[in-house]
């Protein structure tokens, strides 16, 4: 399988503080990769890089082969990278359907349309239409996001980046904080994504990163501590004693 | 989930609600042409008012729509103003209307160049780099004196009949009626512009920087655009205070200038289009009507009615607008498509 | 004024209820000064002087009442000129009146001539103002009749090195550039013009920069606003010691204020039209009666201004019988002569700006307070910009 | 030049007093007031009306100029502020505007639209000479006022248990009283204090800017600029700028006089451009 997204000697420092060292990380197409590691050990701050809303202080970037490190978020979505935040960043004054045209039409290029009205172009509705039905929204497509229950927001979250068309989706926690009777909606929408998005989920949740993954890296402090198939990493001494030792006191 | 299937020109026409012209607009708008014919003897004030709307609805664009805080939106005015007014002086465009679009776009190009200045920062930050540009260019144009007139004002500006035909008579008839025409068609493109895929990326911008430029939307691009386009509004506004008045002076520049039409708009509320042009109406109505009894204090009652709106609550007159505004408005798409 | 006004409409009211009575319908001013805003002073003075002269000659003239409209155009001229525009087309006023600012006067211009109502300046002091339109005159002053007399004054009385300190703007270019003209024809030189901004607080930069140049006196125009804050920073850096001369047109030493400025003013040579020491009779029962209307402050020249310009609306409608045609107005106006409180004074027949004579005083403390008194008199002075042109 | 630094240190020092209130509020409170001249026009009124009617000494109008200016800070604080901290920029601009606009009609009113001077002693007017430099008596006077202010500001602020309570209220005010400490009086307390500094910068400065009713709008965007330049997170931040607000604007005027006030508006500009969050700030969030 070939390399879609790879980090090389990534280094990111605030002041004194090495939140990224020397991350060499590599995703191969349609992969579905996992990364794990205890509180502040990185993850965000990696998929902050690998959007770019952080800029690495050291290491490149490459999407495909290509350097992309110097491009900012919104080209780096153009060119097919998606991500969904941990923390729901979602228009609180859009209706969903309006959430999703916006994403949808900025990526079939008519996002900078200002003489015609938003819902006339034929193709921007209908794959609304879709992904309101693929992410479970059609009841709620015209409420305003504020007042969205938390899960249909947590949905919302993940068809929204889904809705870039991403060749590869970063999932930044997807389940965090969506009650037991929710969760399992979320899990089997992840679950059914399509086989040739390239999938990287930082998760806390165990189960779900072994039932999901087919590949795990590890990072602890900043730093990969190792990587490879979920059985070895369930076996690695390693891995027991850094993180899930840590994760099962947390 | 949902029962029924969703078929596409529902869901489009859903999506196009927000767009629909609602009864409410459509009276307002008759009402505001049957001023033409009803009050003539308000036309002066009226012209002054239409004026202001537009203005303020320049800040709208920028603060409705795009969350950008600005306290110094007369340079663009002003700018505007002085455009017209060297174009009639120097008899270089005599016709009114391409005046008027050629000061317009003059200021929008101003505006594009200073829009990379209010890109970063807090509202403070932008509130008071908007001020400081406003402030300078007012002083530049007083010290281009030979161009402007300086701090005497541009004056000499004639300005030659609407379409060859119609004269600006000293009752301010065709001044009405031609700042109404403007109102109405710039207020049109504004109510398009956001209501498109653009309009609406601007809210999600507004809404959300980080996620919009997550979703792929180039967060600067739309702002620069906006601001462009505002400014573009802002300097039509300042031509036709210079067509309607035959001349131009430096306090359209001026800080209270900037302050006055914030104020309107925040009267009014922002992010719907008519709060600049209902805010306008009223802060010029109810200035006017207390300058007229107590010319020396009418300061105190403004300020008072101010702090009264502010006391008693936004909140609560928010709701009364909102109730209002549901009610014949209905800018809020319904939940279901009929 | 809004008890005044509501009095006006009761009486108007009674006066159609009784079906013609009165023949005809009052003449209507339109007052439009700054009421708010830093030149606000302005207005009150003016605003209480015409209440002032009405109170004295009573508000009927020629058989019809007189009506005043008040309204304040806080110093924006595209308020005054929407100002003037409504009360010439609503209220139909016979004339309009006061302007703060030249800017305010020369906005209303057009509507003067087009509508063909007087249009009379009391405060404004541009030259050009009157060229604007024949229908308007003038009954304050031009900065430059006070330059040149104070450039005369400075020539002969041996001061050879003066420093120009103006505030920038049309004003201060005027007196800038007469009192140069005329100084420097007389032999003096000119080693430095300094500008303010108008908006400036501290003036203590420039001061330095005038006391630097060591000249004999120190020629300012600043608004009257901000005469006081000179003055203070002035004294402060000791420019009255360093035997630096202060001259200038009478703005600076406006009486408005003078009493508060401090005794360092003391010897401070200014030309103008007008102090509130002008000993003659009409004067000193002008000053009491304006000290009772105003809680005892003392009119300044804007005041006069003022005072001067009812006066001229009077006496233009007592010649035409009443009637208040534009051009018969402004007829009657041209070449009126009338003994003011400033003294003698007329409207120049040509330009319709007036001719005063021009005092040149020097500050002095009176019975504990700070005045200009008068010791030398220029008799009527035409405006030096306008006659320079013929 | 030494006398034009001089001048230019005692302008800003002065600019410090009359502006730091603001940042208090704006930085510690997160409040907009503009009204924050008006207090500064009461200081200078109350000063005024004690020296000249009253014949109270000019440095005893001092003091009474902060006491009034902090009574009316604090009347107001109970009566309007505190219904308006907590809502958005946007209303508290509105309010604080309209606060303005009563205030000057209000004092125009009662005191006449005429500027006034306060009657000034003889021992401080005037200049003497050190080495060369004329140094203004009166500017002298307000270095040496404003210069022990700011270091007891800096004290209070950073050694005494008020100014830790202080902070504690502005970072969490629920936790804050969780603690026991009264929020709300420290707050009104902070407002007093902010509104009396400018009640006797106010007094200070009418000597020097002269007093008339148009003051707080005049001189509303001068503070502003102290405040944004300096940035909000600490007392070091606006005075550091107005002092270097002050002596540009004097140095400028001197040298350059044909700038006029471009210089200032344009430094503010590239100023924050280049720091977003003012000269001083910490960090750069927000």
């Amino acid at each position: 399988m070939p390399i879609v997204l790879a980090t090389e000697n990534l280094d990111k420092r605030f002041g004194g503080i090495v939140a990224a060292n020397d991350v060499s990380l590599q995703v191969e197409h349609g992969a579905r990769h996992a990364l794990i590691g205890p509180n502040g050990a990185g993850k965000t701050t990696l998929i902050n890089l690998l959007t770019g809303v952080l800029k690495p202080t050291a290491g490149r970037i490459r999407l495909d082969g290509r350097d992309i490190t110097e491009l900012k978020p919104h080209e780096r979505v153009r060119l097919g990278i998606a991500r969904t935040f941990q923390i729901n960043q979602l228009f609180a004054d859009l209706t969903p359907l309006e959430t999703l045209g916006v994403a949808i039409s900025e990526r079939q290029g008519s996002g900078r349309d200002w003489w015609r009205l938003a819902g006339s172009k034929k193709g921007v509705v209908e794959e609304s239409i879709e992904l309101i039905e693929r992410f479970h929204l059609a009841d709620v497509m015209s409420e305003r996001t504020a007042i969205l229950p938390y899960g249909k927001q947590r949905l919302l979250e993940i068809a929204l980046a889904f809705a870039c068309r991403p060749r590869v989706l970063l999932l930044d926690e997807p389940a965090a904080g969506v009650p037991e009777a929710e969760r399992h909606e979320i899990l089997a929408t992840v679950a059914a994504l399509p086989k040739d998005v390239t999938v990287l989920l930082i998760e806390h949740d165990m189960d779900l990163v072994f039932s999901f993954a087919d590949r795990i890296s590890v990072l602890v402090n900043g730093a990969l501590l190792t990587e490879g198939a979920p059985e070895a990493i369930a076996r690695d001494p390693n891995v027991r004693a850094v993180y899930l030792g840590e994760a099962i006191d947390a | 989930m949902s029962a029924t299937p969703l078929n596409t020109p529902d869901v489009a026409r859903l999506v196009m609600s927000r767009a629909r012209w609602r009864f409410s607009e459509i009276v307002f708008w008759i009402a505001a042409l049957a001023t033409i014919f009803l009050v003539p003897s308000r036309h002066l004030i009226l012209t002054e008012i239409a004026i202001l709307g537009l203005f303020a609805l320049s800040l709208d664009l920028i603060l409705g729509y795009a969350g950008i805080i600005s306290l110094g939106q007369a340079a663009f005015f002003g700018f505007g103003a002085y455009c017209a007014g060297l174009l009639a002086t120097h008899q270089l465009v005599t016709e009114p209307v391409l005046a008027l679009a050629l000061a317009g776009a003059a200021t929008a190009a101003l505006g594009f160049v200073t829009s990379f200045l209010v890109l970063r920062g807090s509202d403070l930050t932008r509130i008071m780099v908007t001020l400081g540009i406003a402030l300078i260019l007012r002083e530049l144009a007083n010290r281009f004196d030979g161009l402007t007139g300086g701090a005497d004002g541009l004056q000499g500006v004639t300005i030659e009949p609407l379409f060859g035909l119609f004269r600006f008579d000293m009752f301010g008839h065709t001044a009405y009626a031609y700042s109404l025409a403007v109102l109405f068609v710039l207020f049109l493109l504004a109510r398009r512009i956001v209501n498109s895929p653009f309009g609406l990326s601007l809210r999600a911008v507004k809404g959300n920087p980080l996620r919009a430029s997550a979703v792929g939307i180039s967060v600067n691009g739309r702002m620069v655009a906006i601001y462009t386009i505002a400014a573009g509004y802002a300097g039509v506004a300042g031509a036709l205070l210079t067509q309607t008045a035959q001349f131009a002076s430096l306090d359209m520049f001026s800080f209270e200038r900037s302050a006055d039409v914030l104020l309107m708009l925040i009267i009014g509320g922002t992010g719907y289009l008519y709060g600049g042009i209902i805010g306008a109406l009223i802060f010029k109505l109810m200035q006017d009507w207390l300058a007229s009894m107590t010319p020396q204090y009418w300061q105190f009652w403004i300020g008072l009615v101010l702090v009264a709106i502010v006391i008693i609550g936004r909140e609560r007159l928010e709701q009364l607008r909102g109730a209002i505004r549901k009610r014949i408005l209905r800018l809020r798409p319904q939940k279901h498509a009929a | 004024m809004m008890k005044r006004i509501l009095v006006g409409l009761l009486a108007a009211t009674a006066m159609a209820a009784a079906g013609g009575a009165w023949a005809e319908e009052p003449v209507k001013v339109g007052l439009i000064l700054p009421m708010t805003g830093g030149q606000a002073s302005t207005g009150k003075q003016i605003d209480a002087a015409v209440r002032l002269y009405m109170q004295q000659h009573g508000d009927t003239v020629a058989g019809r009442k007189i009506e005043i409209i008040l309204k304040d155009d806080a110093t924006v001229p595209d308020n005054t000129k929407r100002l003037a525009q409504e009360l010439i087309v609503n209220d139909k006023v016979n004339f309009i009146a006061g302007f703060g600012i030249t800017p305010s006067a020369l906005a209303a211009a057009p509507l003067a001539t087009e509508a063909k109502v007087p249009e009379i300046v009391m405060a404004a002091g541009t030259s050009i103002i009157t060229e604007r339109s024949p229908y308007i005159a003038r009954t304050s002053f031009t900065l430059a009749q006070s330059s040149v007399i104070i450039a005369d004054w400075a020539a002969k009385n041996g001061i050879k090195k003066v420093v120009t300190l103006v505030s920038d703007y049309a004003p201060g270019a005027d007196a800038q550039n007469s009192f140069k003209e005329r100084f420097t024809a007389a032999g003096g030189q000119v080693v430095e013009e300094l500008k303010v901004p108008l908006a400036s607080p501290d003036f203590s930069p420039v001061l330095q920069r005038a006391a630097d140049a060591k000249p004999d006196a120190l020629f300012v125009f600043v608004p009257a606003g901000q005469g006081g804050t000179f003055a203070k920073q002035y004294s402060e850096r000791g420019l009255d010691k360093a035997g630096i001369k202060l001259i200038g047109p009478g703005d600076v030493t406006d009486d408005d204020i003078l009493n508060n400025m401090g005794d360092s003013m003391i010897g401070t040579v200014t030309a103008h039209f007008y102090s509130a020491t002008h000993p003659s009779a009409m004067n000193k029962d002008f000053v009491a009666a304006y000290k009772k209307l105003m809680n005892g402050q003392r009119p300044g020249f804007m005041a006069v201004g003022g005072y001067d310009g009812i006066h001229l609306i009077y006496e233009a409608l007592k010649k035409t019988g009443g009637k208040t045609d534009g051009d018969a107005l402004i007829a009657a106006m041209k070449g009126m002569k009338w003994e003011s409180p400033r003294g003698p004074i007329s409207i120049d027949p040509d330009t319709r700006d007036i001719i005063q004579n021009i005092y040149v005083r020097r500050v002095e403390k009176v019975g504990g307070e700070l005045y200009n008194v008068e010791f030398a008199t220029v008799e009527a002075v035409k405006d030096p910009i306008k006659a320079a042109k013929k | 030049m030494l006398t034009i630094l001089f001048d230019g240190i005692a302008y800003g020092m002065l600019l410090f007093v009359l502006a730091c209130g603001l940042a208090v509020t704006l930085g510690l409170m997160n409040f907009v007031n503009l009204a924050h001249g008006a207090f500064a026009m009461t200081g200078g009124y109350a000063a005024f009306i004690a020296v000249n009617r009253f014949g109270v000494p000019f440095l005893l109008g001092l003091p009474i100029a902060f006491l009034a200016s902090a009574l009316l800070g604090i009347i107001l604080e109970r009566t309007l502020y505190v219904h308006v901290y907590r809502k958005s920029h946007l209303d508290q601009v509105l309010f604080s505007i309209g606060l303005v606009f009563m205030a000057v009609a209000a004092v125009d009113y009662i005191m006449g639209s005429s500027q006034v001077f306060i009657d000034v002693p003889d021992y401080l007017k005037g200049q003497f000479n050190v080495f060369g430099v004329g140094i203004g008596k009166y500017r002298l006077l307000i270095i040496v006022i404003c210069g022990l202010l700011t270091a007891a500001l800096q004290f209070v602020l950073s050694y005494t248990r008020f100014g830790s309570r202080l902070r504690a209220s502005v970072d969490d005010a629920r936790v804050a009283r969780g603690l026991g400490i009264n929020v709300n009086a420290v707050f009104a307390a902070t407002f007093a204090v902010g509104s009396g500094l400018a009640g006797l910068g106010g007094a200070l400065g009418v000597e020097i800017l002269g007093l008339d009713p148009y003051f707080p709008l005049k001189f509303m965007i001068y503070f502003l600029i102290v405040v944004t330049v300096g940035g909000t997170s600490s007392i070091t931040g606006p005075f550091v700028a107005s002092t270097l607000l002050g002596v540009a604007d004097v140095a400028g005027k001197y040298y350059v006089p044909k700038l006029g006030t471009f210089a200032i508006y344009t430094v503010m500009i590239v100023v924050l451009i280049w720091r977003p969050q003012g000269l001083f700030a910490r960090g750069s969030a927000k």
